[in-house]
């Protein structure tokens, strides 16, 4: 009986959706001038006349426009997507991090322990020895990720995650393996604050906080797009350092 | 006035710190400051008005009516006897000092009602009064704190639909000052639109005077209060819904607004209606006070019913029977507060308010006795004392009137008056001491000196009752009731009625003259032998324990008649409708609704929340696609 | 200079998860900060900050007119009272930091990915601070409430994103909806902020959060509740105009009824305050969903009202359920917290001498004056339920005989207690202390062509 | 066409919320869900035949049709780290759930009162 | 002054003459039960024989009620007109509602005085008396509010004035038929002796009496028996002048005696029942005719 009305209940939900649907511009046929993405995508934020775009009057639309390898252009990653995350949206970032540092600060404060919880099964010899050679590999991997954010995609939370995942890797390798929670508090703090800081040097330097004060250099080169690769190595390590925090935290017990 | 209030208001913050040192500083301060108000009723000039303060950019007006004028007086009267009383009594009480505050500042608020010169203020000080006397309350018996809650709850509900009424004349007229209000509503096209605020208006003041639907709370509330603070409660708080009642039929033209309801012998349907309700509790009221044995309880609902009478008087819309009515709010202060002080004096002695255990306290409480004795005269409505001139005005309109039913039912309720208000006398006073009692003293003397006071003008009123029906006559002339008849005509001692007058000094000489030949006759004829109830004789030597009747009695205990003295009559109505189990059926079903919200809605389990979340998307998506 | 009201309790927080030992310090000294930041901030009222540097419509902007000033303001006070409560919070600085900033950053952002990315966290801190004393299985249903709320909120912000082709609020206020895509938009929104406002089918959560633990309703209740409250009348009346306050009028009154049903039906003290607190987000909502201006800035009149009256009565309670089991007649050896609790529940109830009574009187006045006859009804329907419960512990915890040995009070708790209680007795004697603020709030959130140009004129300096 | 695939996937995590008895079990519901979202946020984002907006050497300049939408992939890259917060959060609550009430099943829970 | 004569002369024929009514009483009832029966003076022996006693006394409330007894029965035998204006004493303040309500404090005092004196057999009787009167006096007082509706009048005298026409009997015959009932209720005759009631209660209130107090309860009885049969008389027959007023008085007593002397006692429930039937029932019919105004 209970399922008959869930049925109903969902395909009642579904329905409402579909109808909704019919606001949503069609799959795929999206004008992106009217969007505020073309102007990402153009780098040119600042030339924009903000106050009619407000009023949604003038739209300029540039038909070509040649982007990489531009010398210090008004941001300089290749990834437009970093671009967003980290200069222009850095704010909702920000928030992003905050939200990952309270989920770890959270699962800390309720599953707090201090010695690491045995399951007392032996991996097996060949996951063991494995483990020792793959996990510098990954960590590299990850930092690499995290390093090229800005041209690659990916950027700051899949790095940080890779190298979470080698945390992971030597715990279930290693039933002894337990990574002192202080060592990854202070890193991830650490990391966060000075996200933080480099904002508030923005505000010094710019008048706006997080704003870009270093040059953007060329698009597409290792160092262009001033803070956004910083930016995002701090990122990269502190999710790192919360997820492994993470793991440490659902693998450990009462002291 | 304004300052006055404030500063009382003030004054009793300040008394719950002083008598935190000692509550008996504390009680004689709250009994200076009652005396103060008390003179300064009489320094106030009638008419005058001033304004307290603005509230939503309206101006809060107090004004001096003679109609505040006798309610304040009477308030007071009772107020001071019971804050001298209280300075004794308060030693018997766990809570002294929050006594004293909240006493003081239920008077403060009181008058501010009285002197209220609109819906406003008086909707202010009478929140104030409620909380403050809402507070006393719980410091009585173990019942007293459910008592708190239903009275709390009850005149909240009148409270809330005066409220609401003033606000509806508010959004339609555009001022609360109660002159205006009276002329705009009498000449107010809309029917329905005066009957609803007529009704709502007055439902504040059926609740406060425990008349018919609201009454509940006076049994429980006057039963478990304090013992001096139930004196306060009956005798004066319950004048604040006679006040109202008063302030909605008279003040307000009720005549010219309801022109086309007149139902019978010239009384608009909605007076009639409160009339009937004010009937109704004196019904109730007499039948349910003959059955208690708790005697608190008992005088309760006598205050039911002598509510029903004041309002009853009032509604009469007959100048006679609003005279009638306004003396029935003195005597029944007067009489309501002694009793009640009558109580709390013997509850302070023997520590028990329950007729059935009491018996033979004359011998050693006289005082108490005689004030008890004259006050339950003037309760019952007997000639010298002053409560048969309000009753005898309030036949005199029905009898013009014509109104059979109703004047039955009066007659029923002062005779009912007889049967009940001689039942503690029998049963606390009269017959046999019980041996717990034995070593009870009189009370001292702080406590019966307000007593008889009060006992005292209630005697000279019943004798010379022209200066207290001066302020009335003043008050009807000011609401300008309809037949303008001389009633009190003080140059020959006359009290005119309709059907005739009387005199009551005649008829006082007369008692006396008739007392004074029966006493002649008792001293011509052999003087009579005392025999105690019980004792033995002792100057005959040889110890013969004759008891009346010459019986010897091994246990006295047993032959105090004093539990269901009424047996024959209770016996009729047995299986009465009983209006508490109808309310407390009502409470029930809020209970109940709540426990069904609570079930439904904020049941524990997430895919309950997750089905509510989606029932109202579905909901507000399905109204408004 | 607004950013730092958000920066400043980050940069503590991410200082206190390297020493945990310091949260206590870290956590008094941002809510000084941040309090002594907004008191400066009244100057520069109306004005935006673009962050890094990008004019609003492609970056994220703060805006901070009245409306926002008044309730970081008041959020921020309260932040610095319950700074006084070192053992109320414990070990949860840190995450009380976090919630400071996601609450200021809630109130102050002018764009709508960014209102629901601060809303996740203060939901995510909310689940941790509801947590405290094993209170685990009704924060996970908080958890569960909160996520499909996001879920809601996040479709609807997309849909106005596919729509006006920004995330920011101002042109979402500025860009005329096509019926349907109004109708769309507001009901998902009124959802995903319905949990957070605890309207009616929503707020299951609440009973299980506020009367769990001491901490949470001290918080939860006061400033996230006025921040919810806040953004409910920033987007259902500023930028999609009323769409949907018909229904939510509706859904209000029955939040006010079931509210105070419920609360009388309870026997633990936090749990009937818990529902209280329902029934007055009802009554705050119903009267803020009529969108007209002598409403609205009664709605956050009351909600000012009722906050300050709540903070007193979860405190006192918070601090008694937890020392005592059995709670009868506690308040003879607690006198001032007893006074304090007493005096803000008459205020709730709006007696006279409180300061209930001005903003539940207005609110009658004007509903009559609006020709609204069903509001004041209920109202007072909802009062006298509100009465009932509230005297009967007011009663039980005076009069009855006291079963427990009542220990010293703390001093703080009855320094603070008293010193609200007395503040809303000021309020009753001078309105203007909150009225004022609470009808400039209302000014900033009806006007919708003001917000635009708040937002039009601070692009001025780029 | 996607848009269908997520509405769906929608319906599917509130069946799964309605009548899963396992607490588990609803909060893996709850996290569909947020999938489901945020495969409806890309495929808001989806442009006709575009690539994804990154500048190579191959793809030098800015042509009309040739980007998709790069906002709702950043927005999306937020929605998936808040949905592993609550993920977290709600695995971690569960394990003390687990501690507390001896089972998860809603029904029988030990100790949850009224 | 001339007042207080009048009212003096009003007790003397009070006392004497409803005394040698009780004597002729005693003998019609004897006469009933077919036995001589004690001679016509027979009362006044009993009163002095009782006066000339030494009594008990129970305590100062015992006495305090006896007197307040007499002293109601005097007050209100002293205001009663007899007959005609010539023998009101106090003419304008013999309203109907005083004088039942005057009367009502003797039955106080009275019943203060007995339950003072601790014999439960008093007490019961006193409250069977009290629950009479609830029972007897409502009829009696619709019948007499009705009346004053119609005259517009309460006091006695004007009463009698009014009749002139024609006695109230033939005017309002059901009001003079319940009145008469109730007034076999007051004076407390057989049918509704309850309250006395010698076998049941050792004749109720009165068991403590002895000696002096005995009499004077009887002379205060003599008092309260002559006060309801005038007013009965002055309201129903017209009262007439002093010899007309005698000779109705004489008829309508031998009338109650002859009643009571053949009817068994009431119990208290069966009593109510039957006063709050019949008689009411009536009264209101009576009540109902009157507002009409389709007396005779």
């Amino acid at each position: 009986m209970r399922r008959l009305y869930a049925i109903l209940i969902a395909a009642g939900f579904v329905y409402m959706m579909l109808s909704f649907l019919g606001v949503v511009p069609g799959y795929g046929n999206i004008d992106l001038c009217s969007r505020v993405s073309s102007s990402f995508l153009l780098k040119d934020v600042s030339e924009q006349n903000a106050k009619n775009w407000l009023m949604a009057k003038g739209l300029e639309t540039k038909s070509i426009e040649k982007v990489y390898g531009e010398k210090n252009k008004e941001d300089g990653c290749a990834n437009v997507v970093t671009s967003i995350v980290v200069n222009y949206r850095s704010f909702d970032t920000l928030g992003e991090v905050t939200v990952l540092f309270t989920a770890a600060l959270g699962v800390g404060l309720i599953l707090g322990g201090t010695r690491r919880k045995k399951y007392g099964l032996l991996p097996n010899f060949v996951f063991r020895e494995s483990t020792r050679i793959l996990v510098p590999l990954i960590i590299l991997f990850g930092a690499y990720i995290f390093v090229h954010g800005h041209l690659t995609p990916g950027g700051g939370f899949p790095g940080g995650t890779i190298i979470a995942a080698a945390a992971l890797l030597l715990y279930l390798a290693d039933e002894e393996f337990f990574l002192s929670k202080v060592s990854t508090g202070a890193l991830e703090g650490s990391m966060g604050g000075l996200y933080v800081i480099a904002g508030l040097l923005g505000l010094a330097i710019g008048g706006y906080f997080l704003y870009n004060f270093l040059p953007t250099g060329r698009v597409g080169n290792l160092i262009s797009s001033g803070i956004v690769p910083i930016v995002y190595t701090f990122i990269g390590l502190k999710v790192g350092a919360e997820l492994s925090g993470l793991i440490t935290d659902l693998h450990s017990e009462e002291g | 006035m304004a300052i006055t209030l404030i500063s009382i208001l003030a004054l009793s913050v300040a008394v719950y710190f002083i008598s935190k040192l000692s509550w008996k500083v504390g009680a004689v301060i709250n009994a200076l400051a009652g005396a103060y108000l008390m003179i300064y009723l009489f320094t106030l000039k009638v008419g005058s008005s001033e304004v307290l303060g603005t509230l939503f950019g309206e101006k809060l007006l107090l004004t001096y009516t003679n109609a505040s004028f006798y309610f304040s007086f009477v308030s007071m009267l009772v107020i001071l006897a019971v804050m001298v009383f209280a300075i004794k009594w308060l030693d018997s009480q766990k809570y002294p000092s929050a006594f004293n505050m909240f006493l003081l500042m239920m008077t403060a608020a009181s008058l501010g009602v009285f002197f209220a010169g609109d819906l406003l203020t008086l909707y202010i000080f009478w929140e104030i009064a409620v909380l403050s006397s809402m507070l006393i309350v719980p410091m009585g018996k173990k019942e007293a704190r459910r008592a708190a809650i239903i009275y709390a709850v009850m005149s909240a509900t009148g409270t809330y639909m005066y409220l609401y009424a003033s606000f509806m004349i508010y959004s339609r007229y555009g001022n609360f000052n109660l002159a205006e209000v009276a002329k705009d509503l009498a000449n107010d096209p809309s029917m329905p639109f005066k009957v609803t605020v007529y009704l709502l208006l007055a439902a504040a003041g059926i609740a406060k005077s425990g008349i018919f639907p609201l009454h509940t709370w006076l049994r429980i509330a006057h039963g478990n209060a304090p013992d001096a603070f139930s004196a306060v409660l009956s005798g004066q708080l319950v004048k604040l819904g006679s006040y109202v009642l008063m302030l909605v039929t008279a003040f307000f033209p009720t005549l010219k607004m309801f022109q086309g309801l007149e139902l019978y012998s010239k009384i608009p349907s909605p007076n009639y209606f409160l009339l009937a309700l004010g009937a109704t509790s004196i019904i109730v009221g007499t039948l349910m006070a003959i059955k208690q044995d708790d005697m608190k309880m008992l005088i309760a609902f006598s205050s039911v019913a002598n509510g029903g009478y004041i309002l009853v008087g009032i509604a009469t819309m007959d100048a006679i029977g609003f005279e009638g009515g306004i003396l029935h709010v003195f005597n029944h202060a007067l009489a309501a507060a002694i009793i009640f002080m009558a109580f709390a004096s013997v509850v302070y002695r023997t520590h028990t308010t329950k007729i059935s255990e009491m018996g033979g306290l004359i011998h050693k409480m006289p005082i108490t006795f005689i004030s008890y004795l004259f006050a339950i005269i003037s309760l019952a409505g007997i000639p010298p004392m002053s409560g048969f001139i309000s009753k005898w005005m309030i036949y005199q309109a029905l009898v013009r009137k014509g109104m059979f039913v109703t004047a039955f039912i009066a007659f029923f309720g002062s005779i009912g008056s007889f049967l009940y208000v001689f039942r503690p006398l029998a049963g606390v006073f009269l017959g046999q001491l019980p041996k717990k009692y034995k070593d009870v003293k009189e009370v001292p003397a702080i406590m019966w000196i307000p007593m008889v006071t009060l006992v005292a003008i209630s005697f000279i009123m019943g004798v010379w009752p022209f200066p207290i029906l001066k302020p009335i006559e003043a008050m009807r002339a000011d609401f300008a009731i309809s037949p303008s008849v001389k009633i009190a005509d003080a140059s020959n001692w006359l009290v005119r009625g309709v059907t005739g007058s009387w005199n009551p000094v005649i008829v006082f000489n007369l008692f006396i003259i008739g007392f004074a030949i029966a006493y002649l006759l008792y001293t011509l004829f052999p003087k009579p032998k005392k025999v105690d109830l019980l004792a033995p004789h002792k100057e005959e030597g040889a110890p013969i324990n004759i008891y009346t009747g010459g019986e010897y009695i091994y246990t006295p205990d047993l032959y105090q008649y004093n539990t269901k003295m009424y047996a024959g009559f209770e016996r009729m109505y047995e299986k009465h409708p009983s209006w508490e189990k109808v309310l407390d059926m009502l409470c029930k079903f809020f209970h109940d609704l709540g426990q069904l919200v609570h079930g439904w809605f904020f049941r524990p389990s997430p895919s309950a929340y997750a089905f509510w979340t989606v029932m109202t998307l579905l909901i507000v998506f399905w109204v408004r696609w | 200079m607004m950013t730092l009201a958000i920066a400043i309790p980050l940069i503590a927080a991410f200082l206190a998860a390297i020493r945990k030992s310091w949260g206590y310090i870290l956590y008094a000294i941002a809510a000084i900060l941040n309090f002594i930041l907004s008191l400066s901030l009244i100057g520069a009222v109306p004005s935006i900050h673009a962050l890094g540097g990008w004019k609003p419509p492609f970056g994220i902007n703060l805006v901070l007119d009245n409306a926002s000033f008044y309730a970081i303001l008041f959020i921020n006070a309260i932040f610095l009272i319950v700074a006084v409560f070192p053992d109320i919070i414990g070990k949860y600085a840190t995450v009380m930091l976090v919630l400071m900033a996601a609450v200021n950053g809630f109130v102050l952002t002018g764009d709508l990915f960014n209102s629901f990315v601060f809303m996740e966290i203060i939901s995510a801190a909310a689940v941790i601070i509801a947590s405290k004393r094993e209170n685990y299985y009704s924060a996970f249903k908080y958890l569960i409430f909160a996520g499909i709320a996001g879920s809601l909120y996040l479709i609807a912000v997309i849909f106005v994103y596919t729509q006006t082709g920004s995330l920011n609020m101002a042109q979402a206020a500025y860009f005329s909806f096509s019926q349907k895509s109004l109708v769309a938009i507001t009901t998902l929104f009124l959802i995903g902020l319905g949990v957070e406002a605890k309207l009616f089918p929503l707020n299951g959560w609440v009973m299980g959060v506020y009367g769990g633990n001491d901490l949470a309703p001290v918080i939860l209740s006061t400033a996230v509740t006025f921040s919810a409250m806040y953004m409910m009348g920033r987007l259902m009346i500023t930028i999609f105009g009323g769409g949907v306050l018909q229904v939510l009028y509706v859904l209000a009154l029955i939040t006010m009824l079931a509210g105070e049903l419920a609360a009388l039906y309870q026997k633990n003290l936090l749990k009937t305050l818990a529902y209280s607190s329902i029934g007055q987000a009802g009554l705050v909502l119903a009267v803020l969903s009529k969108g007209k201006e002598p409403f609205t800035s009664l709605a956050y009149f009351q909600l000012m009202n009722e906050v300050t009256a709540k903070l007193v009565l979860f405190l006192v309670a918070g601090y008694l359920v937890y020392k005592y089991t059995n709670l009868n007649g506690i308040f003879k050896s607690h006198k001032v917290l007893g006074t304090a609790f007493s005096i803000a529940s008459f205020s709730l109830v709006g007696f006279p001498l409180f300061a209930g009574f001005q903003s539940k009187l207005r609110i009658i006045m004007e509903a009559f004056k609006g020709g609204d006859y069903l509001l004041p009804a209920l109202l007072l329907l909802a009062t006298l339920i509100e009465l009932t419960y509230l005297i009967r512990w007011n009663v039980r915890l005076w009069f009855e005989d006291q079963v427990e040995e009542g220990e010293k009070g703390s001093w703080r708790h009855g320094f603070v207690a008293i010193a609200l209680a007395i503040f809303l007795v000021v309020i009753f004697f001078f309105p203007n202390i909150y009225l004022a603020p609470a009808s400039k709030m209302a000014d900033a959130i009806t006007s919708v062509s003001g917000y635009i140009n708040i937002v039009t004129s601070g692009l001025g300096g780029m | 066409m996607v848009y269908w695939i997520s509405i769906i996937l929608m319906g599917i995590g509130i069946y799964g919320l309605l009548t899963q008895k396992n607490l588990f079990k609803q909060l893996i519901s709850l996290a569909i869900i947020d999938t489901a979202v945020n495969v409806f946020i890309i495929a808001a984002g989806y442009v006709e035949g575009g690539k994804a907006p990154i500048y190579t050497k191959a793809l030098p300049s800015f042509l009309k049709g040739a980007f998709v939408d790069p906002l709702p992939q950043a927005l999306v890259l937020t929605a998936i780290v808040i949905g592993v917060g609550v993920l977290a959060l709600g695995a971690a609550l569960l394990v003390r759930v687990k501690e507390k009430h001896k089972n998860l099943d809603v029904e029988n829970m030990k100790g949850v009162g009224e | 002054m001339t007042g207080v004569y009048k009212a003096i002369f009003n007790l003397a024929i009070a006392f004497f003459f409803v005394l040698t009514l009780e004597g002729i009483g005693r003998k019609i009832t004897a006469r009933v039960q077919r036995r001589i029966g004690p001679p016509w003076y027979q009362s006044f022996i009993d009163v002095f024989k009782a006066l000339s006693k030494h009594p008990f006394s129970n305590g100062w409330i015992f006495d305090f009620g006896v007197l307040m007894a007499l002293g109601g029965a005097i007050a209100t035998a002293a205001i009663v007109p007899m007959g005609s204006t010539f023998w009101t004493p106090f003419p304008n303040t013999d309203n109907f509602f005083v004088i039942m309500y005057l009367f009502a404090v003797g039955a106080l005092g009275m019943a203060m005085g007995m339950v003072g004196s601790g014999n439960p057999w008093a007490s019961i009787g006193v409250t069977r008396a009290l629950t009479q009167m609830l029972g007897y006096e409502l009829p009696y007082l619709i019948v007499l509010a009705s009346m004053m509706f119609y005259y517009k009048t309460a006091s006695i005298h004007l009463l009698i004035e009014k009749q002139a026409g024609g006695w109230n009997l033939l005017v309002m015959p059901i009001g003079a038929i319940v009145a008469f009932i109730s007034l076999l209720g007051m004076l407390g005759k057989k049918p509704f002796d309850i309250a006395i009631a010698p076998a049941e209660i050792a004749s109720g209130p009165m068991v403590e009496l002895s000696g002096k107090y005995l009499g004077l309860l009887h002379i205060m009885h003599v008092f309260s028996i002559f006060v309801e049969i005038t007013l009965f008389v002055d309201v129903f027959l017209g009262g007439g002048n002093f010899w007309w007023f005698l000779l109705k008085f004489l008829i309508v007593w031998i009338l109650a005696v002859l009643i009571s002397s053949v009817l068994p006692r009431f119990r208290i429930e069966q009593m109510l029942k039957f006063y709050w039937g019949v008689p009411l029932g009536l009264a209101f019919l009576n009540a109902f005719f009157v507002l009409m105004g389709w007396t005779l």
